[in-house]
């Protein structure tokens, strides 16, 4: 974000600014730490197609699974769906083009994207069927595979807490994918409970500092 | 070795848990690995990382406190001991693909001479993706393979050369089944240790794999 | 233009914070772009990004007011302003690398007509290092080289192409000197304006750079 | 660390643990949030010759200038070196073989190392003396500089406060290389300023987990 303070709208606002062919990163893991609001707000808006960055998709009735499940996702980056079995038909079905990644590889092409990396060398996936058509680079006699940085038009992501520039702070196991995505999108939306003054946030504690969150949208309690 | 598979299934996991070293930092994989965390014999005291972000994972929570933004990579809920700490992905990563993470206790629907490791895809069935089980599987500094010996199907999950996808290229060390404890050596499986009650034969007339046992069992 | 250094160097740092716009973060070098934070016009609210590890510095504290863990890149004491927010050098550099820093201002030994950067090495002298400057030139989305124009040994340091070693190719936007304000296009320098009391000729006479000029100035 | 607790003793104990010619990972940024402590004792042990990874050096008379005037680099990577000419001097000599890194690469090649990665792909010093006998890799059209990991033997970092397993938090620009260093070295010793019970961190709050801690020093105010 580059303005003094974060712009500050409902979900419904929000999510309008996505637009069909987008590419949106949404954060959480097995549900805890996903934007609940922002995703149920783009199922009911319908936006569709779209392509997801997002290390699972939840479940079918709550969470990314929504988004499955009402058909709005063509393509998508993710590490494990098997808690969405939708996904599984869509794809057998050649209407959604899966991508599986390892976790801790998607994690880092993620940053990568957002710290102007050109990529990721992992050891993760040699020899395995994620090596497929990578290439591999030696470094001091050991091997890795390159993968690729991941950007999105759009990410939306669930903070705990923010002060009204957009300076974010997070709670237990919400952080997973939540920090990073933030950086490596044009736009970022953060859904959270709650949005103080500037200043109220102590300045050891923030996690996401505000040049990475755009939009604020405040969380609802379902 | 006991018949129903409960008995067998506790019996891997208590032996399992006989690896552990006072003061380890462990990852458990989902299902039987997670099972590990109840056998942990008195006196050891380990710390279980999970790759959503935290280290110094407690046991499950008593019903009605459990907190809505505290689960591990299973999905379950659970509680944090004192000491413990939560991070991101990324940092969670790390900690795994980095080599600081001392034991990790996997599933396994094959697992081979080699000590590959295929876990993730069952030909067929619906695919559940890949998740955190690579970077643990590829970083963990010991990793154990814990599974009953024989699938569902009949078929032995210790074979040659796994023909499954792999989770990872020769990286488990030791694979606990229920017939017996099995290290993987640049030389090949060396069986350490027989479940109770089983015999060299009830093992080696059940898996392909090239078995060596380290003395007379 | 002005006689005095002093003031020629303080119309530079003016000159360079009129390029700032409401809301933007920027990263400012060691020496005369320091200076650029005490110009910034009233209206105009910016927040000053240190890769050390800060984002949010505000002005020098009072005497005995220092604070001994908070200093900026250049070494000296700071402050911060509400809503500042502290980090390591790890996620420092990714914000700037990353393209989250909207202007870096740095101070140039050489620049020249491709937007060649050269400002770490002196010849002859001894040799500072590289510190952050290489990476806040390459990530900074609008680099502004803020300089006199003629150095201390008469040369100039607007030139055709750099002779020292370069801090980063082609990444140099603006460059603001005591003689004038001149963009970097994909066709060549442009000047866009000239210091007070700067003719045409003052500027074209001392360097060998290629100028076109914007319009009469 | 893998122990319960993490070791506490005197710096003077800790940094007898440094062997020469082993590589040395010292905190710090122009002197703030350098372990002191560590750097003074090691000075009096005069361990020589050893090889630093290091942001800069400090100063000749604070810091980790004062290893150098005391003649017990060898080598080092480093990215700054102007506030301690004694280095330009020893470089000049043909004394010390210094390696400059910018400072983004330097700190992305010791996360390369703790992290498990092959390397750091990099814009950073593209057309610059840097780039010299380094791989550049092309990625979806663009260049980037392959960066090796830095690994050290020993890390020597501060931070604020500490539990008594490692776990560590900091304060202010303190942070600097510190907590990325505590990642990459096989032995960690971090010098504190206080040690409190297990349990007395915040679990949100603890910015190194103990598991990157191997050893505690006090911290000796000066």
């Amino acid at each position: 974000m580059s303005g003094q303070y974060a712009h500050i709208m409902t979900a419904d606002e929000a999510v309008a600014l996505i637009e069909p062919e987008q590419t949106v990163m949404i954060g959480g893991f097995v549900t805890v730490g996903s934007p609940h609001t922002l995703i149920d707000a783009l199922v009911r808006r319908g936006t569709r197609p779209i392509r997801l960055i997002v290390t699972d998709n939840g479940f079918e009735d709550r969470g990314i699974g929504r988004l499955i499940v009402n058909r709005q996702v063509s393509q998508e980056f993710v590490s494990h769906i098997g808690l969405c079995p939708e996904t599984g038909r869509q794809m057998a079905a050649g209407e959604m083009d899966v991508t599986l990644v390892p976790q801790g590889t998607l994690i880092e092409q993620i940053r990568a994207s957002g710290a102007g990396l050109g990529g990721v060398l992992t050891p993760t996936g040699l020899g395995t069927a994620v090596e497929q058509g990578k290439p591999k680079i030696q470094v001091d006699g050991r091997e890795y595979l390159l993968e690729k940085p991941l950007r999105a038009d759009v990410a939306l992501i669930r903070a705990y807490r923010a002060d009204r520039q957009g300076n974010l702070v997070y709670r237990r196991v919400m952080r997973n994918f939540n920090p990073t995505m933030a950086t490596a999108a044009r736009l970022t939306i953060a859904e959270v409970d709650e949005v103080v003054e500037v200043g109220d946030l102590d300045p050891e504690h923030v996690e996401t500092p505000f040049v990475y969150v755009d939009i604020l949208v405040g969380c609802v309690i379902r | 070795m006991a018949a129903d598979r409960d008995s067998r299934r506790d019996w891997i996991a208590r032996r399992a848990a006989m690896e552990l070293r006072d003061g380890d930092v462990v990852n458990l994989g989902i299902g039987l690995p997670t099972t590990v965390a109840g056998f942990v014999p008195p006196g050891i005291r380990v710390v279980f990382q999970s790759e959503n972000g935290v280290l110094g994972l407690g046991p499950r929570p008593a019903p009605g406190d459990e907190d809505a933004d505290l689960i591990d990579a299973g999905g379950g809920y659970v509680t944090v001991v004192p000491g413990a700490c939560f991070f991101d992905s990324a940092a969670a990563f790390n900690m795994i693909r980095g080599g600081h993470i001392d034991v990790a206790i996997l599933g396994a629907l094959q697992v081979d001479e080699l000590g590959n490791l295929a876990n993730y895809i069952i030909p067929g069935k619906r695919v559940p993706g890949i998740g955190g089980g690579m970077d643990v599987a590829t970083g963990a500094r010991r990793v154990i393979g814990v599974t009953e010996l024989m699938a569902s199907d009949g078929t032995c999950k210790l074979v040659p050369r796994c023909t499954l996808p792999l989770t990872a290229a020769g990286e488990v060390n030791l694979i606990i089944t229920d017939y017996g404890v099995i290290e993987v050596t640049p030389e090949g499986l060396v069986v350490q240790e027989l479940a109770p009650d089983v015999q060299p034969e009830d093992l080696t007339s059940r898996t392909a794999a090239r078995l060596r046992f380290i003395r007379k069992l």
